[in-house]
């Protein structure tokens, strides 16, 4: 083909991934999957530097537990245990179709994992609230 | 039936925008046959890669409301009287004008591979043995894989990582590993056993919503990550 | 050779590709223009049938003689876009056995190797066949893919130094004097418009030879004479499934990738662009394909499809009986120098055609090379884009 | 193109299947570390006296040492895997990795000093 006219290269943005136009029900459990790894990278850094308080004595650290009983964190234990059961089912499932078991039935699974996060969101989220009356 | 197609345009240097052409084809029309009597009724200067207009040489492949379809076997009921089908061209390949793409990459990508594109055809007998007329020694036929490309532009991989060997390479792969016909078995798995190549995949299934003809290439990755695993884990603890 | 002629073919389907594969080892600088794809036209939409030419061996010695030996050419130069089941021609009713020793008497004197096979044999092949079946005859019917096909011989070309250009359009011919200088195209890449020299021009653009011509001022009587062919979202048979009897409608099921093309039909369009394809025809291809396979009505059809032959008009004669051989067309003739055309023929004759018009082209030019294309085996249709 | 696909280094494809088996892993350790914090200790780790009474358990430091381990080897192989998606070429992908080793090494000593640290204290 004449070179003169170059075509429109293609742009590939980095957040190109999270582009969801057009995109089905696999495409969603993907992007949860990585939403939920964000997170709970996010949220395994944050952990490990509260816990630097452990090591400054027990009154700093009593202080910090008695700010974790406020409702405000109490709603983000409940969302750090949506993001677990997203990412944990959703990679259980994963495991197994990546070795070959179940792959016809990949979409029965998601949906599986959907209800049991729903299920087990419910739960957590009754038991947390519950806890600290 | 009446239908509006939307169609995107572009020429090199300027600024994409759609163009928007009422058509009335057949019940029985393909939106591949509207998007050919809006060039034939209304702008024969419209762009579009199409030859054999049943599923066979793959040349059509575009995104009709945004999702990856063959045109030619894509039925216009799909979408009713009076829709407005947006076309766009197909994503992750550079687009030269209009719903034109350049597709080089396709085939360099089944090159590498190096997949034939004749295999054998499974018996069509109730009772699963094949009878040979004379002098034929086994029946062929062409691959399942029309080499369209749908599934490089749906796959969201694709989208960030051009190194990402795509799922029709690897679906390739995993039918060479299958049916090898004197390839050599262990450059493919040196290929496609690495982190641009199978390892890359997220699972997204994609490929296999977009794919016009049953390749299937989501659940031919897994089984190549299987089949790869495998390998990997039987050579770790001391097999062969 | 002091100078290297330059020569434009016009039209990028198996006519096209073939000449310019052609000319390109003759040691000619080619350029091919194509309006849209590759094989976007005629070919594209093509039966898909490599013809062993027992179609035409009762009525068209000549037609089939050609056939076979391209088919067995091709056999040899192109590997990779053939599927080579072969072909059984079966008898359906009374009329279909009384035709079958004419036949057979006109495949041995076209040279097509052709043998009965008995009904029961024929039905173990093939199961899907109509059990009522009279007769079988097998051929070496073939079944290629039309869009590789062209691929396969411009890869080659373009190996040997051809120039493709799709997406471009002529739009009128440069004239010096009475003579054609080249060509005016339109890149629809950028909607510009811009002259090419050439030393000669070979029209190969099928059913829109006549519209190419005519900006020659010259009149070819191509008459674009449309099929319809409907492809069931099933395989149901293995080898090329013909109607014994003479050239009719619906009188084949092709079997490719995992489908059944049933064809074809025929009429005549003055338009070749966007032929609507009338619903009698489509129902007509599923009666005419049930008497074979019964199936075909079990299964959903996966589409529908028309494009317009070439063919070669003779005034007064039916479409079936216009001649599917092709024609070349040197317009001096005319009045018009430096100006070939090549029109009618089959996607399986595609390679003799090219021979006989570069043998044209290289008269007129004055040069002298032999046509290599018979032994010259063909790229992978995929090495087109590694240019 | 194609050569350089064939002669490119080979990159590890374990870190798939490493993935996948510390991901389950933490499945399984994540359930643990859950569980026994709840009721190993009763009522739960409410304040300091608790923690440095739960860590001091040998059995129970190994267990948070080895889902520790698990958990940044999972995080990591994740970031890398996200940040490969990019496509960047084959020595940056080099830094990447070493970088994240780094960050990995980093974050498993501060765990066992962290941890050594609360079991002194509560000695």
């Amino acid at each position: 083909m004449a070179s003169d006219v170059q075509p429109k290269p293609v742009k590939r943005k980095p957040i190109e991934w999270f582009n969801l136009k057009g995109k089905r029900v696999g495409f969603w459990a993907y992007v949860g999957m990585r939403l939920s790894a964000i997170g709970l990278v996010l949220y395994l850094f944050l952990h490990l530097a509260v816990l630097s308080q452990l090591a400054v004595g027990p009154t700093a650290w009593d202080n910090f537990v008695a700010l974790a009983k406020s409702p405000i964190f109490l709603l983000l234990d409940v969302i750090l245990i949506i993001g677990i059961l997203v990412h944990g089912l959703n990679g259980i499932r994963l495991s197994l179709i990546g070795f070959g078991i179940g792959v016809p039935s990949h979409k029965l699974m998601l949906w599986l994992a959907v209800i049991l996060t729903i299920v087990f969101s419910i739960l957590s989220a009754l038991a947390i609230f519950s806890e600290t009356h | 039936m009446k239908l509006n197609v939307k169609i995107y345009r572009y020429k090199p240097g300027t600024e994409p925008h759609y163009d928007t052409f009422p058509v009335e084809v057949p019940e029985t029309a393909n939106v591949l046959d509207a998007l050919e009597r809006a060039w034939a009724d209304h702008d024969m200067s419209i762009m579009f890669r199409h030859a054999c207009h049943h599923a066979s040489c793959g040349s059509c492949g575009l995104l009709v409301n945004d999702q990856e379809k063959l045109p030619c076997v894509t039925p216009v009921t799909d979408y009713g009287e009076g829709a407005t089908l947006k076309i766009d061209p197909m994503r992750n390949m550079p687009v030269i004008t209009d719903l034109a793409v350049d597709a080089s990459v396709v085939y360099q990508r089944m090159e590498l591979i190096g997949m034939p594109i004749i295999r054998n055809a499974e018996t069509i007998r109730p009772d699963k043995r094949t009878i040979l007329p004379e002098g034929l020694e086994t029946f062929g036929r062409f691959e399942n894989c029309l080499e369209c490309g749908l599934c490089l532009s749906a796959c969201p991989v694709m989208a960030t990582d051009p190194q990402f060997l795509g799922p029709m390479t690897l679906a390739a792969a995993e039918r060479l590993l299958a049916e090898p016909r004197g390839a050599d078995v262990d450059r493919v798995y040196r290929l496609v056993d690495d982190e641009h190549g199978v390892w890359r995949c997220h699972s997204s299934f994609e490929c296999t919503e977009a794919c016009p003809y049953e390749v299937d290439p989501g659940a031919a990755i897994m089984r190549l990550k299987r089949k790869i695993g495998m390998r990997k884990l039987k050579r770790f603890f001391g097999g062969s | 050779m002091s100078k290297k002629f330059h020569v434009i073919v016009i039209g990028a389907g198996s006519t096209g590709t073939a000449t310019a594969h052609d000319l390109a080892l003759r040691g000619l600088d080619v350029t091919v223009i194509e309006r849209g794809e590759i094989a976007s036209g005629t070919t594209g939409r093509n039966h898909c049938l490599l013809h062993s030419g027992g179609r035409y061996a009762v009525k068209d010695h000549e037609g089939a003689i050609e056939c076979i030996e391209e088919n067995m050419i091709l056999r040899k130069i192109m590997h990779d876009v053939l599927e080579l089941n072969d072909g059984l021609f079966v008898a359906v009713d009374e009329s279909d056995l009384a035709f079958k020793e004419t036949f057979l008497a006109g495949c041995e004197e076209c040279h097509i190797p052709a043998r009965e096979v008995p009904v029961k044999r024929a039905l173990e092949i093939e199961p899907y066949l109509n059990p009522k079946i009279l007769a079988a005859v097998q051929v070496p019917d073939g079944v290629f893919e039309p869009y590789r096909f062209c691929l396969s011989f411009l890869a080659t070309a373009v190996k040997n130094g051809a120039q493709a250009l799709p997406y471009h359009e002529v739009v009128a011919m440069k004239m010096s004097g009475n003579a054609v200088a080249g060509v005016r195209v339109r890149d629809y890449r950028t909607g510009q418009e811009r002259e090419i020299d050439a030393d000669l021009v070979v029209n190969a653009a099928g059913p829109w030879a006549e519209h190419i011509a005519a900006m020659a001022s010259v009149d070819v009587p191509v008459q674009p004479t449309p099929g319809v062919m409907v492809t069931i979202a099933k395989r149901l048979n293995q080898m090329v499934i013909n109607r014994l009897n003479k050239p009719a409608d619906g009188d084949i099921v092709v079997p490719q990738r995992q489908t059944s093309i049933i064809g074809t039909t025929s009429w005549k369009v003055e338009n070749a662009d966007a032929i609507p394809i009338p619903q009698d025809h489509i129902d007509k291809m599923l009666h005419m394909g049930e008497l074979m396979i019964p199936a075909v009505r079990q299964n959903p059809i996966r589409g529908v499809m028309a494009v317009a032959r070439p063919l070669i008009s003779k005034p007064g004669t039916d479409e079936r009986d216009a001649s599917r051989t092709f024609e070349c067309f040197d317009h001096k003739y005319d009045g018009v120098e430096n100006f070939v055309t090549i029109s009618g023929g089959k996607t399986t004759t595609a390679r003799a055609m090219a021979e006989k018009v570069s043998n044209i082209v290289c008269r007129k030019l004055g040069v002298e090379a032999e046509c290599r294309t018979r032994d010259v085996v063909l790229e992978s249709y995929r090495n087109y884009y590694d240019n | 193109m194609v050569e350089k696909q064939l002669t490119r280094e080979r990159a590890s494809s374990w870190s798939w299947i490493l993935q996948a088996f510390t991901g389950i892993m933490l499945v399984v350790l994540l359930g643990l570390h859950m569980v026994v914090q709840h009721f190993v200790v009763t009522g739960g780790l409410r304040n300091y006296q608790q923690v440095v009474q739960y860590i001091s358990n040998p059995f129970l430091f190994l267990l948070e040492i080895a889902f520790l381990i698990m958990v940044t080897w999972h995080a990591l192989l994740g970031v890398r895997a996200i940040i490969l998606d990019l496509g960047l070429n084959p020595a940056t992908e080099r830094k990447v990795t070493a970088f994240l080793s780094i960050v990995g090494v980093v974050v498993v000593a501060y765990g066992i000093w962290l941890s050594a640290t609360i079991v002194a204290q509560g000695a």
